[in-house]
């Protein structure tokens, strides 16, 4: 059930497993705080119909083990999973999963923006939009 | 690939990958050069036309740097990025 | 599939209807944030084995709809869902989950975030806590 | 319940309502007052015992309300209610 605590995959993930393999680590997790991307369709302007990503796939691996690692040591957190998928997904559909389980409260918040903020910058993942006018490679993700 | 110390080169080689737009502009996803003695990532970066790119990221044994004064070695492997998009 | 957007209720939920639910509301939706509140099995250095949940529904129901209205007002967010179970719980056991839908992430971390924090100063619902010593009527919450 | 406006009282009845630890001191969970002329929710609080009262909240036809001299009518529900404690 779920998987590694990180890792990319091509397959749609479900957020109960994740969230359920989460809560199985302890029992003094009092509060999960997840993030969910998910396809848009409609970005800067333009209509998206569909987005491919492509990641370095062996720097991926070592940044997302990376960010879990210092969000391990950083947030008074209990445990942290991330999900990457790495396919064309369409609009509407799920891109990438961040759960973080604490004591309390404040900590996940934390920790949760903290790494999906942090992914952004560190993870060697591209995506490619599909839109009206062929397909672009977007050059920047704020 | 023979199994080379670093001293040993120019006779082993670096792979040099290319990802996202950057893979697009060059037309091709990964290439190897001669290690040759004393190169740098700087060296390398414009051999391959990096002063057209706009902006990008390097990354030594996929580690990111932006030490571009480093000497690559035999069996390095140089990842040329554009900025990242995941999430 | 998920019922109404805030709701009270005796049954279990599944954090995946309720995402989808939310979903289903806008494709414009790019970024979740969920807030899951879970029985610990531990709380200020006694042990819980279980937590009853009292409520005065009436003003519960008015309380959840106002912080529902309040936050799709004041930040920029597509769709909120807010549930708390009204029984007794044991530790490990969901208690409360917060959705809340956004075109980008910060509006709804921010969002998430404030739901749960005001509704613990707004909403009337009370615990006792199940301890070796007895049942204990907890008498604030942080 | 008789239908009253809110001038008709001493006539009718306010409903009070304890929760969580004050519905386990006052051992009860409900009861109704007559609706006289004049009462405040201060005078009320009052009668019931609310001085002995570690700390708690009060609500009026569920809504929260920290206002002691509102004057209460006939039909008003009134809530004394213990901190929250959900989530």
């Amino acid at each position: 059930m779920g998987g590694a605590t990180v890792r990319t995959q091509e397959e749609d993930f479900s957020i109960e497993e994740e969230v359920d393999a989460l809560r199985a680590v302890s029992r003094r997790i009092g509060g999960i705080v997840t993030f969910l991307g998910c396809a848009r369709d409609f970005s800067e302007g333009r209509d998206v119909s569909a987005i491919a990503f492509e990641q370095y796939a062996s720097m991926a691996e070592t940044a997302m083990e990376g960010l879990r690692a210092e969000a391990l040591e950083t947030f008074d957190i209990i445990e942290v999973r991330i999900i990457h998928r790495i396919t064309t997904v369409n609009a509407g559909e799920q891109i990438v999963l961040i759960v973080v389980g604490a004591e309390h409260r404040a900590s996940a918040f934390d920790a949760c923006r903290w790494i999906i903020d942090t992914l952004k910058q560190r993870v060697p993942i591209w995506k490619r939009e599909t839109t009206p006018d062929g397909k672009i490679w977007e050059s920047q993700h704020p | 690939m023979p199994d080379l110390t670093a001293n040993s080169a120019p006779t082993g080689e670096i792979t040099v990958l290319f990802f996202g737009s950057l893979a697009l502009k060059r037309g091709q996803r990964k290439l190897t050069v001669a290690a040759e003695a004393e190169l740098t990532l700087r060296q390398l970066v414009s051999q391959l036309g990096g002063a057209q790119w706009h902006s990008f990221l390097l990354a030594v044994n996929q580690e990111q740097t932006n030490d571009l004064d480093r000497l690559l070695h035999a069996n390095d492997e140089v990842a040329m990025m554009p900025p990242f998009s995941g999430g």
